[in-house]
């Protein structure tokens, strides 16, 4: 274990951030009367573990293994994992700073400290999702960041929809998780090694054993679609999102989500692809047609989840839904297979945290006063409340991909990468998509807007932080709409994914 | 013929078919019942594969564990008093039509495929001490994070399953 | 006086009534004696025009022209450069023209002052006479034909805006804007051929198209479309001056105030086609000036026969006026170039005096129209009824008036194309008509002014109308008597309206186009020449004199005949009208109704336009904002067989994709059941189907 | 053919897969779902030991098996956890009662 | 030139206004008012002194020398991804003269549209608000010259409108709000994927002579610049490129709005708020049109030439099919929706003919048919806010109750079917001096002129039914039109009148781009000898 140390440095944001999960709990223990510390242990873990994630070499291998192929890790550190990793983290910093101001959250302040813990366990997972190079450690960081979800999804106990929540939850995601094992056993059986790189080496001499292969192919698929939440593993997704406290909703259909699409993408590149030419072209390995199964996979997922979501009355089921079609668009940039792809999926994954943290941010201030998510506590709220509303408008324009806003700019660096891939048709009927998606979000706006206030429509001023909070998400979605320089030149910079280049 | 396969078969069968009475059972108590032969089973197939410390493993955690955590499960969630603890099933129709298309094509891929099968270099004695060099070796990372999973399980348990203070 | 003067002093003539009229419009609300200065404008223009007419006719013999570039545009390989240039001109039709609206139109504004005295909107309608007379100016100083089209149109809104005068009357609204429409049709036709010429020659102007014309250049190379332009520009003609099929808007135009009905409906506008004619005359082939002589005789035709049976005094006026405005076309179409002119002149003096008569008989009695309640009149009006007499004489061509004169040589001019050219209908239907007229035209004076009164109560209230009303109709009756154009009572050639002011101009279009009496100027031997310029063949000329007393005896005869048959019928009462309408009952009502032409017109363009809008709205409802592609029409046609139509095809493409929508959505949402395990069999099938669809083999 | 080979035990582990999702699918009771779950990790883990001991991949196949163990221990830990909330909240654990939230 | 940039502060002057706007409380809506009054003024007087610096010979079009207020500044550039190359968009504004005419008409509109703004009282600081984006928005469209720049602000419109229309409107406001935001959204996402199939089409050099892919619109229009391998290069054999040029007219056929993509536009009308009917009309509509004229011609003038009969056809129709459907109409804003339809018909009609004559009476009939619609809209505005009704059939004499306001509306009737000394006459005239000048169009032309009948037909008895007749007793109430609504009209009628006389003083602005453009996309300007850059 000579490298044991060099290792080690490569995963201080890892250690930092274990270290944070037990301080959380020996705090939770010390500080049993009053907690209202804990928060600010989380949020100080965050930081520190953003700051090593920032301090992250851009390349490197940890925990190096003897193989038939030499040396190889079975946890990449790059700048495509680090990239994914801020988002995390800026997304777990966000949901901290958003359970300070939840009701559901602050009933149960008594047990706020496992809620963090939990927390961190699903950070932890992710961050090992997100650089994991071996199958093993990919399923058991899943499980972790499964696990802990599990039981964030029921966690408050306030009402029947939790414990269900985290029922369905639980059941869906172990059968898919089960699914994918079987899958990362068959890989194993055919192979003889989990690791991508072997077999990325393996699969290049070509065998007759296609099926098998093509079977845990769709098996382990199984288990990311189920984190992607792409049709038709979505099932869960609103289920568990109406159901979840709304902090858990926000974490899940951002964090989970990006963690599940770095993996899919790390997977395919280091798995399936051969080389990558010098304009960034993928060359898949011909053994399994992965380009067509994403295809078809990401427009039922945008169909579906658009045309559901006009059905829905309650927010956070809509919101549900809008997140399984922005799960659609962002195949789309994998299906490209191409640097380009990537790099599309990069910016729109971070214009797609600014814009549904922000919606969901609006829709928990709403329900924090309301305390259900119906469209119609929305009726009249832009003569109320009109901050929030116009806040709220901008984050749903950007959320449909309409310009100025940076949800445009999202769009658009997908659609320019599947024009240069000539995928015209897809392109055509992702924009389509758009236009079906605009139906619904503008129906909450009207809600808002055209909808007479009435004696029941709630007056919601956000207290400073939450201004403070709804501006901080705002401003970048308008500016990145009109300069998003910035935002390119560092996903840019991300897209070196360790790999057989 | 010889005893490895009869024994094979032998472990083989009691694992099959307790496993199908945990499935089909209407009675939850026997199902649970049934799913201690099924590991048991299992256990005997590790053995045959050369997999001592798993089998052990496998009885120790499964049915010193797992089952147990089941049982309580259904002593829990039912009234005692109840003796005969059944339960309905669903979706029979199209489970069947699924699972059976499944099972077809999962067993022919199993028998088809050319699985790569090389002879054995040299069965140690004991797989406990390879597998603990290898457990603080190459796997040390996942082992850790085996740990903290551990501790999410305990900490998440706890969480809630305990009674909120009313 | 120079040129530039005159160019200027014609400018001033036409703007000055519409500076009457912009300072009326704006300011009429406030000071309401602002009439009198609309007033004293169309004196200054009528004493100017004078001036104008005498200078040109003495002193230029040649054609003014001054003109300045409008708009310039493009310099495209397919059109070069585009100038659209202004400018007036002027020729001796114009001076005489200019002098004639002018006069009538002055006359009016003072008839105008008693006849509409007490009108709630009194400033606002000699505003608009202003208005109509800059139009009507435009018209006649234009040396270009878009210029043409423009105070075309502009005439057109000011005979709309006065014809709906009294707008509170749904007759007098509706009559505006039939007429403004129906004359649009005849505009149509009239731009497309103005379309043509320009396409071709790149420019408005008369002269110049004459030019290229002249020079070999035929519109896209081809003698037919020679033809078209002509015919196409002449269905302006057709609308304006209510040429059959498009004449059915004037009498429904009599519902404006009658002094406007003597002004536009009678004098000049309707005669602004006439002119139009006129001045396009050189570039009618032979196959379009037979069309125009067909259109310009039947309508003739027709209308004598309407006028014949009509009862309202100023229809029967409506109708002569279409009828004449027949013979003049009619006589364009001949050749009787000249002729045609004269018979515009003296036909607006007549028919002004006859309106204006009529406007008094009518202010006299009251707002009575029916000439079947009046009668006897001749003692309490003796000036309405002397003006009006003599105006009837003339319009039936008896001798020593002005119609005599003109109305000859166009039947001379019929007859002459008869022999020419074999078609002998329109000398037939031209003297039919002059026996017709003279028919009608008696009657109208014998019911109106002798015999017993019929309406007693009326009668006792009426009274010869003011001095300002009845100056202006002793001017125009004594412009009806033949002294004014000639000295020679029977025949007006050698008078110096025809010999020395008005001219046949020379045909430009290739021979082969032409009549053959209407030679090219290479053949000389056969030409005549008139004031130096080559205007006939020798053929023809022979022939008008050898047509001159034929017709002349023939007209006396048949206008002797008809005053003859007017005085037995109301006069002496030899025949019963009443029992002969009787006897042709089909007849008679035939042309009561107007050959039924409102009703025919109502029934076919008019509801099949309505319509035509109607279904395409309920198409541009149902169908475009439903369904581009077939499923709108299929749900279309299978609701309809359970008459639900309407509930189902509501509202279009968009509502359909989104009901489309939302069924799509509403089935993918019937997929969450809320069962977990429900949710799990999909994802095995899932497995399953993609397992299976992306086999490898 | 009865000779036992790798095929037997893969046989072994697909029909034991099938079986537990076939538990999974059809019972209502929550507990029993749970066994389905087991069933399902235990077949995986069949297939790890078989193909590291016939295709001779060393000891992978049983580390990744023990691992599983461990993961199902703890799953089933919080699925219990979690099952009982259940019961508390709805005084039954038939999974297909349990459908508030859908459409 | 001017020494400051005046094309952003055109563009973006309400928008710093709208800002200005939010910080005065909602109470105060007459300083509101006044604000958004003096910001459109200013922008009138802003629009005046670009006329005023405006050079006639300056063409414009393709060459980026000859346009003028040039604003060029590098706004996204990106370099080092080696698979697109390198990105630049610039912020690149700049007039000609085909936008000239309508920034002037945006401004004269928007001016307009907010004095007729001023009875409005429901949340009078949002409508203002979205009342400047919008016009920040419309005003964009005009002066961009870079497709991307152009996009956002075509897109930057939408919202503004649903809500203006959506909060504002009639009673079924919230569907016509909703069908024209998704019906102009399906349009525009067409034009969304030809402009990233034109960018990876179009490379620019830099001054360092590294080659850059661009959303230039002028680049793109150089055939030198055209990529070999592109999407949409010129080189391209298959037909991709006529697709795109499909798929972007389309995207602008529906805010035209040209048959069969025109049924937004008749509900989008008669729900609207009076002044937004008025912008939409006078303003929004030319969009399309403009949008073909600035992008699709110059950017596809082969195919341009193989649809022009197309391209009139569908003008033809509009004609036809809108009068037609106006007849039929019962409600008069109905109807004055539908005769835009129409009219608009004669703009596509011109277009196609591809002659310096039809093109210009294109350009200068939309800028007509903004003043006169404007002014048509707002007369159905007056005798709504009166009457509250605009059955066609519930009125009749108005014009004893109401004759001043008769009388404009008698202009603004005659000006739109087209009366000659109106502007509206110019323009149809050239549209068909133009389309019937060429083979392509004539018949097209021929059957186009029934329009002006029909446009006399509708109109007409809509006078009639509307003002004369004798005086429904039901509206003997009704008062003449107010000092404010003079100030809308006059202005307006002048201008119709004023260029009915003078029609030079709009043509020569537009004539030598028109000029230019009708040469450049028929082709004979074969090689453009500069690139501009």
């Amino acid at each position: 274990m000579a490298n044991l140390y060099q290792s080690l440095e490569l995963i201080r944001p890892e250690i930092v951030l274990s270290i944070a999960l037990i301080v959380l709990v020996i705090f939770d223990l010390i500080f049993h009367v009053d907690k209202k510390i804990i928060p600010y242990v989380a949020l100080v873990g965050l930081i520190a573990t953003g700051i090593f994630t920032l301090l992250n070499p851009q390349s490197g291998f940890a925990f190096q293994q003897t193989n038939l192929m030499g040396k190889i890790g079975i946890f990449a550190v790059d700048s495509f994992g680090n990239y994914f990793k801020i988002l995390i983290i800026i997304s777990s910093i966000l949901i901290v700073l958003y359970s300070f101001s939840s009701e559901e959250i602050n009933k149960i302040q008594e047990r706020i400290g496992e809620y963090y813990a939990l927390i961190f366990g699903m950070i932890l997972g992710m961050f090992f999702i997100v650089s994991a190079t071996d199958l093993i450690l990919v399923y058991l960081s899943l499980e972790l960041m499964s696990l802990s979800s599990y039981v964030l999804a029921g966690f408050t106990k306030l009402r029947d929809r939790n414990s269900e929540a985290s029922l369905k939850y639980l059941i869906y995601g172990a059968v898919s998780s089960g699914l994918m094992l079987y899958g990362i056993s068959l890989i194993y059986g055919l192979t003889g090694s989990t690791n991508f790189y072997i077999v990325n080496m393996i699969l290049q001499i070509p065998n007759a054993n296609q099926f098998t292969l093509a079977f845990a192919n769709v098996l382990i698929f199984a288990g990311i679609g189920y984190k992607i939440s792409s049709v038709p593993f979505h099932f869960w997704t609103p289920d568990v999102y109406e159901g979840a406290p709304i902090t858990i909703t926000t974490y899940l259909s951002v964090a989970s989500k990006a963690a599940g699409f770095a993996l899919l993408i790390r997977f395919i590149k280091t798995t399936f692809v051969s080389f990558s030419d010098s304009f960034g072209n993928w060359q898949v390995i011909s053994s399994f047609d992965w380009k067509t199964l994403l295809i078809i996979i990401s427009i039922l997922t945008m169909t579906l989840g658009n045309f559901t979501a006009l059905w829905q009355n309650n927010l956070k089921r809509l919101l549900a839904f809008s997140s399984i079609a922005h799960a659609g668009y962002l195949l789309l940039g994998v299906v490209v297979f191409s640097n380009g792809g990537v790099l599309a999926i990069l910016i729109y994954f971070f214009v797609y945290l600014l814009m549904n943290y922000g919606a969901f941010l609006i829709v928990m201030l709403i329900s924090n006063k309301s305390g259900s998510e119906n469209i119609d506590d929305y009726d009249g709220l832009g003569y109320t409340s009109p901050l929030l509303a116009v806040s709220f408008v901008i984050f749903l324009v950007s959320l449909a991909g309409l310009p100025p806003t940076a949800g445009f700019i999202g769009k658009l660096y997908i659609f320019i990468a599947l024009v240069d891939a000539k995928m015209i048709t897809v392109a055509i009927i992702a924009l389509l998509n758009t236009v079906v998606s605009l139906y619904y979000y503008v129906r909450i706006v009207k809600h808002m807007y055209l909808n007479k206030p009435t004696e029941n429509t709630l007056t919601v001023k956000p207290n400073l932080g939450n201004t403070i909070l709804t501006l901080v998400l705002v401003i970048p979605v308008l500016v990145f709409g009109i300069y998003f320089q910035p935002l390119v030149d560092w996903a840019k910079n991300s897209l070196n994914i360790l790999g057989l280049m | 013929m010889n005893y490895y396969d009869i024994l094979f078969y032998l472990f083989a069968i009691i694992t099959l078919v307790s496993a199908g009475f945990v499935v089909t059972t209407r009675n939850v108590i026997y199902s649970a019942f049934f799913l201690l032969f099924t590991f048991f089973g299992v256990a005997g197939i590790y053995v045959l594969l050369a997999a001592d410390f798993l089998a052990v493993v496998q009885i120790m955690v499964y049915v010193g564990g797992i089952l147990i955590l089941l049982l309580f499960g259904v002593m829990l969630t039912n009234k005692i008093t109840n003796v005969d603890i059944r339960t309905g099933t669903s979706n029979l129709l199209p489970a069947s039509i699924a699972i059976g298309l499944l099972m077809g094509a999962l067993v022919s891929a199993m028998i088809y495929t050319g699985w790569k099968v090389q002879p054995a270099s040299e069965i140690p004695d004991t797989s406990i001490k390879n597998l603990g060099a290898l457990l603080i070796t190459d796997y040390l990372l996942i082992f850790e994070l085996l740990g903290i999973l551990l501790l999410i399980a305990l900490i998440g348990a706890a969480s809630i399953a305990r009674r909120d203070k009313e | 006086m120079s040129e530039s003067l005159l160019v200027n002093l014609s400018i001033a003539i036409l703007f000055l009534p519409l500076i009457g009229f912009a300072i009326v419009v704006i300011l009429g609300k406030r000071f309401p004696k602002l009439y009198l200065l609309e007033v004293g404008i169309l004196t200054i223009a009528f004493i100017l025009s004078l001036i104008v007419m005498f200078s040109k006719l003495s002193y230029f013999p040649k054609d003014i022209v001054s003109e300045f570039t409008w708009i310039t545009i493009g310099n495209a390989p397919l059109n070069g450069v585009i100038n659209i240039d202004l400018g007036i001109k002027i020729d001796n039709i114009t001076v005489l023209m200019l002098f004639v609206v002018n006069l009538i139109s002055m006359l009016v504004h003072y008839y105008s002052i008693e006849y509409m005295h007490g009108d709630k909107r009194y400033t606002r309608y000699f505003s608009y006479l202003g208005l109509f007379t800059f139009s009507m100016l435009g018209i006649v100083l234009t040396h270009n034909i878009l210029m043409m089209y423009i105070f075309w149109e502009l005439v057109g809104v000011s005979s709309y805006l006065l014809i709906g005068f009294w707008f509170e009357k749904k007759s007098a609204s509706d009559a505006g804007k039939k007429a403004f429409i129906v004359n649009r049709i005849g505009d149509i036709g009239m731009f497309i051929g103005i379309l043509i010429l320009f396409t071709n020659y790149h420019t408005f102007t008369f002269d110049t198209i004459f030019e290229q014309i002249k020079n070999g250049v035929i519109p896209f190379s081809s003698n037919a479309w020679l033809t078209a332009a002509g015919i196409l520009i002449f269905m302006g003609a057709v609308g304006k001056s209510a040429q059959f099929p498009l004449h059915v808007w004037l009498p429904d135009a009599m519902e404006g105030p009658t002094p406007v009905s003597a002004l536009i409906h009678a004098a000049t506008m309707v005669a602004a086609g006439v002119y139009l004619v006129t001045r396009i005359f050189v570039l009618l082939t032979a196959d379009a000036m037979l069309v125009i002589a067909v259109v310009g005789a039947f309508t003739s035709f027709i209308a004598a026969t309407i006028a014949i049976t009509q009862n309202d005094i100023k229809k029967v006026l409506a109708y002569s006026t279409v009828s004449q405005l027949g013979y003049m076309i009619m006589s364009l179409g001949v050749g009787a170039y000249a002729f045609a002119f004269f018979h515009l002149v003296t036909h607006a003096f007549f028919k002004a005096s006859l309106f204006l008569g009529s406007g008094s008989v009518i202010h006299a009695m009251h707002h009575e129209q029916d000439i079947r309640n009046m009668g006897g009149l001749k003692k309490k009006m003796p000036l309405t009824y002397a003006t009006f007499l003599i105006s009837t004489l003339a319009i039936s061509g008896v001798p020593f008036t002005s119609g005599f004169l003109s109305k000859d040589g166009i039947l001379a001019g019929t007859l002459a194309f008869g022999k020419l050219t074999g078609h002998w209908l329109i000398p037939i239907i031209a003297f039919t008509v002059a026996g017709m007229t003279a028919f009608y035209m008696f009657r109208l004076v014998l019911l109106t002014f002798h015999g017993e009164p019929r309406d007693h109560h009326k009668f006792d209230h009426a009274h010869e109308s003011p001095k300002l009303m009845v100056v202006p109709l002793i001017i125009l009756a004594t412009l009806s008597i033949f002294i004014w154009y000639t000295p020679n009572p029977i025949g007006a050639n050698q008078g110096w309206f025809l010999k020395s002011w008005v001219k046949t101009p020379q045909q430009v279009i290739p021979n082969e186009t032409r009549f053959s009496f209407m030679v090219g100027k290479e053949n000389h031997e056969v030409n005549v020449e008139e004031h130096g310029e080559i205007v006939n063949s020798l053929e023809y000329t022979e022939t008008m004199h050898w047509a001159h007393y034929k017709a002349m005896f023939a007209s006396l005869a048949l206008a002797g005949l008809g005053i003859l048959l007017a005085f037995m019928f109301y006069a002496w009462k030899k025949f019963d009208a009443d029992k002969l309408a009787e006897k042709i009952k089909g007849l008679y009502n035939f042309s009561l109704n107007k050959w039924y032409l409102d009703e025919l017109y109502d029934a076919t363009a008019v509801s099949g336009t309505l319509n035509t809008g109607k279904g395409l709205s309920l198409f541009d409802q149902k169908i475009v904002d439903g369904a581009v592609n077939g499923s709108a029409w299929l749900t279309r046609f299978t609701s309809k067989l359970s008459g639900l139509f309407d509930t189902y095809v509501v509202d279009g493409l968009v509502n359909f994709s989104a009901f489309f929508s939302g069924f799509v959505g509403l089935n993918f949402r019937k997929l969450q059941t809320g069962k977990v395990q429900t949710y799990i069999v999909y994802v095995v099938f899932a497995v399953i189907i993609l397992l299976f669809f992306f086999k490898p083999f | 053919m009865f000779q036992v080979t790798l095929q037997h035990f893969l046989v072994l582990s697909a029909i034991l897969f099938s079986l537990g999702v076939y538990g999974i699918v059809t019972r209502k009771n929550a507990v029993m779902v749970l066994m389905g779950i087991e069933l399902i990790l235990n077949s995986a883990n069949i297939n790890f030991v078989a193909f590291a001991k016939y295709g001779n991949f060393g000891f992978s196949g049983q580390i990744y098996a023990l691992f599983v163990i461990v993961l199902a221990a703890a799953e089933a830990a919080i699925a219990l956890a979690i099952v009982l909330n259940i019961y508390k909240t709805f005084t039954n654990v038939n999974i297909d009662e349990i459908d508030n939230l859908k459409e | 030139m001017i020494g400051f940039p005046i094309l952003s502060l055109i563009t973006f002057l309400p928008i710093i206004g709208m800002i200005l706007l939010l910080f005065i409380p909602k109470e105060q809506s007459k300083s509101i008012k006044y604000l958004t009054l003096a910001i459109t003024a200013v922008q009138v007087v802003l629009a005046i002194i670009l006329l005023a610096n405006y050079n006639y010979n300056a063409a414009g079009v393709y060459e980026e020398k000859s346009f003028q207020f040039i604003e060029k500044f590098r706004w996204i550039y990106i370099t080092g991804i080696s698979w697109l190359g390198n990105v630049k968009v610039d912020y690149f504004l700049g007039i000609d003269g085909l936008s000239m005419p309508m920034v002037l008409l945006t401004a004269i509109v928007s001016f307009i549209a907010t004095i007729s703004s001023w009875n409005i009282e429901k949340s009078v600081k949002g409508y203002f608000a979205l009342f400047l984006l919008l016009d920040t928005g419309m005003m964009g469209v005009f002066v961009a010259l870079d497709f991307f720049l152009f996009y956002i602000f075509w897109e930057l419109m939408l919202l503004p409108m649903y809500f203006l229309i959506g909060i504002w409107g009639g009673p079924r406001k919230e569907y016509a709000a909703i069908k024209f935001f998704i019906y102009t959204l399906f349009g525009s996402i067409f034009i969304l994927l030809t402009m990233i199939g034109l960018y990876f089409s179009t490379t620019e050099v830099l001054a360092d002579g590294t080659r850059v892919l661009t959303f230039n619109l002028l680049a793109m229009m150089n055939p030198a610049n055209s990529t070999p391998d592109g999407i949409l290069s010129i080189a391209n054999p298959n037909n991709l490129r006529f697709i795109a040029y499909i798929a972007m007219f389309v995207g602008f056929a529906i805010k035209i709005p040209m048959f069969p993509f025109h049924t937004w536009l008749p509900d989008a009308h008669v729900e609207a708020p009076t002044p937004i009917s008025v912008i939409l009309a006078g303003v929004l509509l030319k969009m399309g049109t403009y949008g073909i004229l600035r992008i699709n011609y110059p950017i596809f003038p082969e195919i341009t030439r193989q649809l022009m009969w197309w391209i009139g056809l569908f003008g033809m129709i509009n004609i036809i099919y809108g009068a037609l459907v106006a007849l039929a109409q019962k409600d008069f804003k109905k109807l004055i929706a539908y005769s835009s339809v129409s009219h608009m018909g004669y703009v596509l009609l011109g277009m196609a003919s591809l002659t310096t004559a039809g093109v210009n009476g294109a350009i200068f009939q939309m800028f007509n048919h903004g003043t006169i619609t404007a002014m048509l809209f707002l007369i159905v505005g007056v005798v709504y806010d009166r009457a509250h009704t605009r059955g066609l059939y519930d009125f009749g004499g108005l014009a004893t109750q109401m004759p001043v306001y008769t009388g404009f509306v008698t202009v603004a009737f005659f000006a739109a079917i087209g009366l000659p000394s109106m502007s509206g006459f110019i323009s149809e005239a050239l549209v068909f001096v133009g389309s019937f000048g060429v083979e392509t169009t004539r018949v097209l032309a021929m059957i186009s002129t029934l329009g002006i009948l029909l446009g006399a037909g509708y109109m007409l008895w809509t006078l009639q039914r509307i003002f004369f007749g004798p005086l429904n007793e039901k509206w003997n109430t009704l008062l003449d039109v107010d000092k404010r609504e003079l100030a809308m009209f006059i202005p307006l009628s002048i201008i119709i009148i004023f260029l009915g006389v003078y029609p030079s003083a709009m043509l020569n602005i537009m004539n030598t781009s028109v000029n230019t453009l009708v040469n450049f996309v028929s082709g004979n300007i074969n090689s453009i000898t500069q690139n501009g850059f």
